[in-house]
């Protein structure tokens, strides 16, 4: 009765997303003289929304989950649970922002280019979540990185966007030279690169001083790639001087790549109940680095001047509260499945609150309102709309109940609980808290102060409209609609155990 | 075998650290680059020299795809030093230093 | 069941529906409300009689009427109505005196055209209601219910001139220092209910009964002795007593407490609000009977009270100065009588004393109204003439006040003095509370008639008192019905004429001896005897009475003889010092002034201060600190590369080695 | 359904009020609050005796479902009310209708966002108050943070934002305290419960079955979950020290908004308080009684000292606020009927006399726009009918007998003074006693200077009359004071029923 697909059809997202890329190179090349943005972004987001269909299609249908996952390619990339559902957290983030970058790069030349590196960045991401070997994560977040440094550089002619593409690039090659030695350092150990089959050879290895360095520098390229502490540097400047969609893209999507590379690297590769025997604590190391970036990116944000600055800084003490998922693990592990999902289902809510967010500053700087706290005075008196979609987005950051962001980050800290790790929670709770505080801070603006009399609000893009409302309408939805979300990230995050 | 695998080890450590040496020390851009290619080859002398060690061709077609994928990087790379001394007149990594805090 | 005590009820709510009345509808009203007012005290006063009538057929009557909170598994707490020989008397006294004082209003505030009338009436008819629900309560929450809004309604009604700052002030202090007694009251309440379950005055489970059985049984109570608790509780109620009769040392409010109309200070003083609180030791005595401390105090209290008041009232020059300090002194009697065990006494000054300070309060508001509202009585003199009916009614209430035979005020006061001397035979530390009233007597005497003779006797000393202002039937008539009363309503219980001639003619000490057994006299007397092991010594009652009207009369013609004169001076300002220190209420106001501004009010504003730099400081502290910590963490980010790139290379580094140290790799 | 009914209506309520114009926005959002008003009063009409539904009494209204399948702990959808419940939620409705009327003067801005908030606050409260899910219930402990911020930031007096933003920061942190804490008893009782439900939690609680997490004893970890709970309760209460948010909340918020804050919102905390505190951790709340009870009693007197030293009437309603909740501590505290009975008819009666008080105060700054004791006096003279309901009100929040607020004070006093579970209990209530006094005595100076005496106005403002829509809520809120006072038993009955079961925690029948 039930018609199976051909398993390479499991991959069916990624082939969409690339050919979308290569349409668009088609498009742009037949039409090379003139800008066709509406086509140009219409193709692309058909392509994104296409891929985030069938993922969630997938889903729903428990391909690849219940411990069936579809391994392709001689084991070297895996169709799972949780492929699928950060395929979904890439390719919705991936929409919003073509839908937004629409108004935004409406005037910019090479268009063609923008929308295809963003839909390759998609693909390489998607990639990294599939990836089931350490040579498919290492070229999966090259494809995801190079066209980034790209995008964030996309204005060539303005400074800052220069400055943050210089300054990520070297950072990036930096940190992915130091993940491909860490990588290397197994190999030297294990002699094998598939992730399970490096589970299989971990416990019987030679020199634990090596591999001990190999899992640190691996552990510190996921850090670059989630922009956590210490390879947080390149993520404020970045963050700042990219195009606004663009920084919504690395910040909520890139982020969420970062995080499920690390997932499935440091679960199926380096199980924690081998390595604690071998003396390498990951999952100490983690927490070490789970805190100092809640504090930090918290900490930092709080005294921000600068919207979009600001913005960075709490998105990097979001990273801090994802890397729970991991650092709250137990060996034995009574309630790990919990832990990991929580990680994901704040992802996954993340993704559209921080896109949110981001794309409303996009806005104000369309309006050109002006980067600092008090340029965005009294705007709710003239954009009341877009001003309600962030102050959505926003509170669901600080984890105030009007959006999911309120459930995610509760059940992390549940997760870190469960566990016993309160005093993860804790520091969590802490940094809430001042989170609350600085997002305030632009609600304070908007809301409560008075609006210049020298600002015109006298046009509403679409593009940016619509996605900033549809991200604060997804928020807000995920709040009663939870369930979902957890119970697809509690299976995909069973299945990884298992 | 003619030298012992340490001497692989030592070796790609090395030149790791003469490449992160040289990320540390130099400020232009295009010696940054160079040092961090140095560093991919440090992990490449890994990859490779192992692979012959356990005795499967992984490291080595590994090596093989790194090389390239430093290519795509380095192109990229000179795209936005390219940028970066439109911009700045200069390929000073350190002067493009307008946003901080 | 009598008839009557079907309808008794309605005694305090007639009152209560003529507040609503006033309040609602007063203004639309001809009279502004009084008629209602009249209508509604005369009727509750016709209920009353009925009642008293049906109590001296021997009638008693105990009724729940009202759950107030029903306690599922616990005790309820419940409204009712107690009618013996004790209320049915103060129901009288309080109707008659409340509905004499709304005829009286009509032509004091009426009259007069005072704007708020509808307000007056309204506040005089709950302070009715208050009273007399107050009066038959059967318990002591009820009557702590009915005791607080007694204060509310005189706080309302001394503020009834609210428009000038003095009665504002008056207002506040008179309810803020009843309140302080209230405090020791309610925590009294709670404490009675708390340990024997009830509140209830009468019956076998009544809480004086448990208290006695309690005593006896050796009990004890959160680890204190039955007789030692009893006691502490009988004296936390006591405070509420001392605060509203206005006993030393919270009876500051009283005086001030004149600012209000003078038919208030009439209500206020004769038969409600300072009455209720030596009605409330006499309705739950078997409870302080069983205490001989209580007792001690209570009559300690009451007679240092009486003479410190006394003093006072010496040298004020208002007239309503002067009779609210008589009113403080004869309430101090009313305590001592009760602390010496003659609560027939005290009952009776308590009844003698509404008559005669009701009728010397109206006279002094009809003074008032004929002086066209001048109150001091160094610029009155020769009203004699002016004003019959006010002189001669006056002059009949401050006989009783003086306490000349045959005034009521002489049968009462000598009895409380004999029961005192008795007392006082056995054990010689209540001779001091003796000697005390019996000075009091003296100077009760003098002030009253310096007060007459400056009032009345003389000549017109002001163009006011030389051609004052008539007054009307409403203000005669309730002048002559309670000078009749000031001068006969001692009969009823002459103490000395019935041991002397050996006749059965004590009917006030029949009567309150009559109805439940637990709240009869004989009973009391068992108690204060057996269980507070007071004796009384057998002394004859006419000495001490002669000696007692010695003094009156001779302090009464010494203030005559020195005041009623053409020209009156004062001679008790060569005193100097001692004067001063009286005149100035002994610095009392002082003191208190200084409690609630210098010690309170500083402790306030340091406990402000505290909060403000203290505790809000350290939340606002927590909030610099955290950012200044912010601003630290940012400078990390210099934005220089090559710096990232050597913090990370750091990085690194650092843990690399940490970790490696951490898991033993080497 | 009929709770399901009141949140919804609310919350589409709001988002209507949001869209419709600023000039009809206050009568609509009336209109509109009518309902969850009649659904309320109409469940207190079929409302039926069921016992404390924490400890095992039958939800009344209930309905439950799966909400999140959280593995191994399901999320549900869970409401229902009891005999403490109810009244709370009776109070909630009202007192959202009558701020709303009591809002159509004083805002002239802006009024289709005010209302709307003011609905959406109405959906949390009624939410907190029937939630039987803990994480459901978070989610509406949170809600209500929102839109008061908004409200006190935007309609605010000069220090607003201060206000708003402390505010909303520190009861935030109280409250991940509180989840931290909660959570860690959850996953410590481990597989002996599998729902968030609040009632099963504390059944299992009950019945010892919490063990060990992370390293901490099952006994250690009971204590450390209460404080964290505990701490985040008191700063809702609030309860001195952690009380300092409050008063800046007060004197900037519009007195709309505080007479909710006051009204409703502290009772979030006390209700907490007894759901969980004294509810589920009923051993370690007698083990602390001493602490407890001292806090409680430092409140009273405190906040009562407080009041006393300021000079702005909302800043002294305010502070003695924080002095009346110290008496409901003190009444859940003693672990007896009439304690815990007491405790929570004081915190419907202080919503009601609060609330009344607060509005009085608003309709006097509406036609004199000073709130200072000093820059007015002999009001009565200018407006008596406004006055006379001040003096009413305060009175009632004297602990004036036939008034509300006495039966609730004397259910305290009663009940702490009896209590076993506190030792030297009636030592410990005299003190907390002491608290009427002080009421008195910054509540009659108070009136003095501003309502008596000759008339002065420092503003200068001409004072017309107060329209009847600022009179009308008044006379409602006394009309329920005298009410309650004299009837306790409209509530007292229910909430007995609910309290027993409490009260026999502490070994009281």
């Amino acid at each position: 009765m039930t018609y199976q697909l051909a398993p390479w059809t499991a991959i069916a997202p990624m082939l969409v997303l690339v050919i979308t890329a290569m349409v668009l190179y088609i498009v742009d090349s037949i039409y090379p003289e003139r800008e066709h943005p509406q086509l140009l972004s219409g193709i692309s987001v058909a392509g994104t929304v296409t891929a985030m269909a069938i993922a969630i299609w997938y889903l729903a249908a428990g391909t690849g989950q219940h411990g069936g996952e579809i391994v392709l390619f001689w084991d070297q990339l895996v169709v799972d649970g949780m492929a699928l559902f950060f395929t979904v957290i890439f390719t919705a983030v991936a929409s919003l922002v073509i839908v937004a970058s629409y108004d935004y790069v409406r005037a910019q030349p090479h268009q063609g280019e923008y929308y295809s590196l963003l839909l390759l960045a998609t693909t390489g991401m998607a990639l990294m979540a599939s990836a089931n070997s350490l040579v498919m994560v290492f070229i999966a977040l090259e494809l995801a990185s190079l066209p980034s440094y790209a995008l964030v550089s996309y204005l060539k002619r303005n400074r800052g966007s220069v400055e943050a593409g210089l300054k990520y690039f070297l950072l990036g090659a930096l940190s992915s030279t130091i993940f491909l030695y860490g990588i290397s350092l197994v190999y030297v150990e294990t002699g094998v690169l598939q992730l399970t089959a490096i589970a299989g050879t971990v416990g019987e290895i030679e020199n634990v001083a090596i591999l001990g360095f190999g899992v640190v520098l691996l552990i510190l390229g996921f850090a670059f790639k989630t922009a956590s502490v210490p390879f947080h540097f390149w993520a404020p400047e970045a963050y700042e001087g990219a195009p606004t969609p663009i920084s919504a893209f690395i910040s909520s999507a890139s982020k969420a790549a970062g995080f499920v590379i690390a997932f499935r690297v440091l679960i199926e590769a380096f199980p924690y109940e081998v390595l604690l025997e071998l003396g390498i604590d990951w999952v100490l190391m983690i927490q070490v680095i789970a805190v100092a970036t809640m504090l930090l990116g918290n900490f930092a944000a709080a005294v921000q001047e600068n919207v979009k600055r600001m913005l960075a800084y709490s998105s990097i003490g979001h990273a801090g509260y994802a890397l729970i998922g991991l650092a709250a693990l137990t060996n034995p592990g009574g309630t790990n499945d919990l832990v990991l999902a929580a990680a994901m289902m704040h992802l996954l809510v993340y993704g559209f609150m921080n896109t949110g967010a981001f794309l409303f500053v996009a806005l104000g700087e369309h309006w050109g309102v002006g980067r600092t706290f008090e340029d965005y005075n009294g705007l709710a008196t003239q954009a009341p709309i877009a001003c309600v979609a962030v102050t959505v987005v926003l509170l669901s950051l600080a984890g105030l109940p009007v959006g999911g962001g309120f459930l995610s980050k509760y059940v992390l800290f549940m997760g870190a609980v469960s566990a016993g790790f309160w005093w993860l929670a804790a520091v969590g709770a802490v940094v809430s808290a001042l989170s609350l505080f600085y997002y305030a801070r632009l609600l304070k603006a908007i809301w409560i102060e008075s609006p210049p009399s020298t600002r015109v609000v006298d046009e509403y893009p679409v593009g940016l409209y619509t996605a900033i409302v549809l991200a604060a309408l997804l928020t807000v939805v995920l709040l009663p609609a939870f369930f979902a979300v957890a119970e697809t990230a509690q299976i995909a995050a069973v299945d990884l155990f298992a | 075998m003619a030298a012992p695998m340490e001497a692989y080890l030592l070796l790609s450590a090395a030149l790791f650290c003469v490449g992160l040496f040289g990320v540390l020390t130099r400020r232009n851009a295009l010696m940054f680059l160079i040092s961090v290619e140095l560093m991919l080859n440090a992990a490449n002398i890994n990859l490779v020299a192992f692979s012959l060690y356990h005795g499967n061709l992984t490291g080595q077609t590994f090596a093989l795809f790194v090389i390239a994928l430093a290519a795509a990087e380095v192109a990229i790379g000179l795209g936005i030093i390219m940028v970066l001394n439109r911009q700045y007149d200069d390929v000073d990594v350190t002067r493009a230093a307008t946003m901080r805090w | 069941m009598d008839a009557a005590f079907t309808y008794a009820p309605l005694i305090a709510l007639f009152p209560l529906a003529s507040f609503v009345i006033a309040l609602a509808f007063g203004k639309y009203l001809p009279t502004r409300g009084a008629l209602p007012g009249i209508v509604a005290t005369g009727a509750s006063l016709l209920v009353s009689v009925w009642v008293a009538a049906a109590v001296w057929q021997g009638h008693v009557h105990h009724e729940v009427l009202y759950t107030w909170i029903a306690g599922e598994d616990v005790v309820s707490l419940e409204f009712g109505i107690l009618l013996d020989p004790l209320s049915a008397l103060m129901l009288v006294v309080v109707s008659l005196i409340s509905f004499l004082v709304h005829v009286f209003s009509l032509g004091y505030m009426n009259a007069e055209g005072e704007t708020g009338l509808p307000r007056y009436y309204a506040e005089l008819g709950l302070f009715s209601f208050s009273m007399l629900a107050f009066v038959y309560a059967d318990n002591l929450l009820m009557a702590f219910i009915f005791f607080e809004l007694v204060g509310v309604c005189s706080y309302l009604l001394i503020g009834f001139w609210f428009r000038d700052g003095a009665p504002a002030s008056a207002q506040k202090k008179a309810f803020l220092v009843t309140r302080f007694g209230d405090y020791f009251f309610l925590i009294g309440v709670v404490g009675i209910l708390a340990t024997f379950g009830t509140t209830t005055f009468v019956g076998s489970e009544g809480f004086p009964q448990l208290a006695e059985a309690a005593i006896a049984g050796g009990e004890t109570f959160w680890g204190i002795d039955a007789s030692q608790w009893v006691t502490l509780l009988g004296l936390l109620v006591l405070g509420g007593v001392i605060g509203k009769s206005a006993q030393f040392p919270l009876h500051t409010w009283l005086p001030d407490a004149m600012e209000g109309p003078t038919t208030v200070s009439a209500l206020i003083h004769a038969a409600t609000m300072v009455a209720a609180g030596v009605y409330l030791v006499a309705r739950m005595f078997g409870f302080y009977a069983v205490s001989p401390t209580a007792l001690a105090i209570i009559a300690f209290v009451g007679a240092f009270t009486a003479l410190f008041a006394a003093t006072m009232g010496v040298v004020k020059d208002d007239i309503k100065q002067v009779l609210a300090y008589s009113t403080i002194s004869q309430y101090g009697y009313m305590m001592l009588g009760l602390g010496v065990g003659g609560y027939v006494a005290a009952v009776f000054h308590l009844m003698n004393h509404a008559f005669f300070k009701a009728l010397l309060f109206l006279g002094a508001g009809s003074v008032i109204v004929a002086m066209h509202h001048k109150q001091n009585m160094w610029e009155m003199g020769g009203l004699k003439e002016h004003l019959p009916v006010t002189y001669w009614t006056f002059l009949a209430g401050s006989l009783a006040l003086a306490g000349i035979v045959p005034f009521s005020g002489f049968w009462s006061k000598d009895e409380v003095l004999f029961e005192a001397l008795l007392l006082g035979a056995e054990a010689p530390i209540f001779i001091a509370a003796y000697a005390m009233a019996l000075a009091a007597v003296f100077l009760t005497g003098f002030y009253t008639f310096r007060m007459v003779a400056l009032t009345f006797h003389g000549e017109a000393r002001t163009d006011d008192a030389a051609t004052p202002h008539g007054v009307g039937w409403s203000i005669k008539f309730p002048l002559v019905v309670l000078g009749v009363l000031a001068t006969v309503a001692g009969l009823i219980n002459m103490k000395p004429v019935a041991v002397v001639a050996d006749l059965d003619i004590l009917y006030l000490e029949t009567w309150l001896d009559a109805g439940f057994e637990t709240t009869a006299y004989g009973t009391y007397t068992t108690l204060v005897t057996e269980v507070a092991g007071f004796s009384y010594a057998d002394i004859g009652p006419l000495l001490p009475a002669i000696i007692a009207l010695v003094l009156a009369v001779a302090g009464a013609a010494l203030g005559y003889r020195t005041y009623a004169v053409a020209e009156p001076t004062e001679p008790v300002k060569r005193l100097g010092g001692a004067y001063d220190l009286v005149r100035a209420n002994y610095y009392q106001d002082e003191f208190q002034v200084w409690l609630a501004e210098g010690f309170t009010a500083r402790l306030a504003r340091a406990a402000d201060s505290f909060d403000q730099i203290v505790i809000d400081g350290t939340v606002n502290g927590i909030s610099t600190v955290s950012l200044r910590a912010g601003s630290r963490v940012r400078r990390l980010q210099r934005g220089i590369v090559t710096n990232y790139a050597a913090l990370m290379a750091a990085s690194i580094v650092a843990l690399l080695l940490l970790f490696a140290v951490y898991g033993g790799w080497f | 359904m009929l709770i399901e009914a009141m949140l919804l209506v609310t919350l589409v309520g709001a988002l209507v009020v949001f869209a419709s114009p600023n000039r009809y926005a206050g009568r609509l959002a009336f209109a509109i609050s009518l309902l969850p008003l009649g659904i309320s009063l109409w469940l207190y009409h079929r409302f039926e005796a069921v016992g404390n539904i924490f400890l095992g009494g039958d939800p009344a209204f209930e309905t439950r479902a799966i909400w999140i399948d959280l593995q191994p702990y399901a999320i549900e959808w869970w409401v229902g009310v009891d005999g403490i419940s109810l009244p709370l939620l009776v109070l909630a409705t009202i007192l959202a209708t009558l701020a709303i009327v009591s809002a159509w003067t004083p805002i002239d801005e802006r009024e289709s966002q005010f209302y709307g908030l003011i609905l959406i606050l109405e959906t949390g409260l009624i939410g907190v108050f029937v939630a039987l899910d803990f994480i459901l219930w978070f989610v509406f402990w949170e809600v209500v943070l929102i839109p008061m911020y908004l409200l006190i930031g935007i309609w605010g007096g000069p220090r607003r934002k201060y206000a708003a933003i402390k505010f909303f920061v520190y009861t935030n942190v109280a409250s991940l305290a509180m989840f931290i804490g909660f959570v860690a008893i959850v996953f410590g009782l481990g597989d002996a419960v599998a729902t968030f439900g609040m009632p099963e939690i504390t059944a299992a609680l009950h019945d010892g079955q919490l063990g060990a997490l992370a390293g901490l004893d099952a006994a250690t970890l009971k204590l450390a979950a209460f404080l964290a709970i505990f701490a985040g309760f008191a700063v809702k209460v609030p309860m001195v020290p952690v009380h300092t948010w409050l008063p800046d909340a007060h004197v900037e918020a519009p007195s709309p908004v505080s007479v909710l804050l006051a009204g409703v919102l502290l009772k979030m905390g006390t209700y907490a308080l007894l759901r969980f505190n004294f509810t589920m951790f009923d051993d370690v709340a007698q083990q602390l009684a001493v602490p407890i009870a001292i806090l409680a009693v430092i409140s009273v007197i405190y906040g009562a000292m407080l009041a006393l030293a300021q000079s702005d009437l909302k800043r002294i309603v305010a502070y003695s606020s924080i002095s009346s909740m110290g008496y409901v501590i003190l009444g859940l505290v003693a672990y007896t009927t009439y304690g815990v009975g007491g405790a929570t008819f004081q915190m419907i009666s202080h919503g009601l006399i609060s609330g009344l008080m607060f509005m009085v105060v608003g309709v006097i700054y509406n036609q004199t726009h000073t709130r200072m004791v000093g820059d007015m006096a002999g009001l009565a003279d200018r407006m008596p009918v406004v006055v006379g309901v001040f003096v009413a009100g305060a009175f009632a929040y004297m602990g004036l007998p036939l008034m509300s607020g006495f039966a609730a004070e004397f259910m305290i006093f009663y009940g702490a003074f009896e209590s076993t579970v506190v030792p030297s209990a009636p030592l410990v209530t005299a003190v907390a006693m002491f608290g009427i006094v002080i009421v008195a005595g910054y509540l009659l100076w108070a009136m003095q200077q501003s309502l008596f005496g000759p008339f002065r106005l420092e503003t200068d403002e001409p004072l017309g009359r107060a329209p009847i829509q600022d009179i009308a809520p008044l006379f409602v809120l006394l009309a329920l004071i005298i009410l309650l006072g004299v009837d306790p038993d409209i509530f007292v009955t229910m909430i007995q029923d609910a309290a027993d079961p409490v009260a026999a925690l502490g070994g009281d029948t």
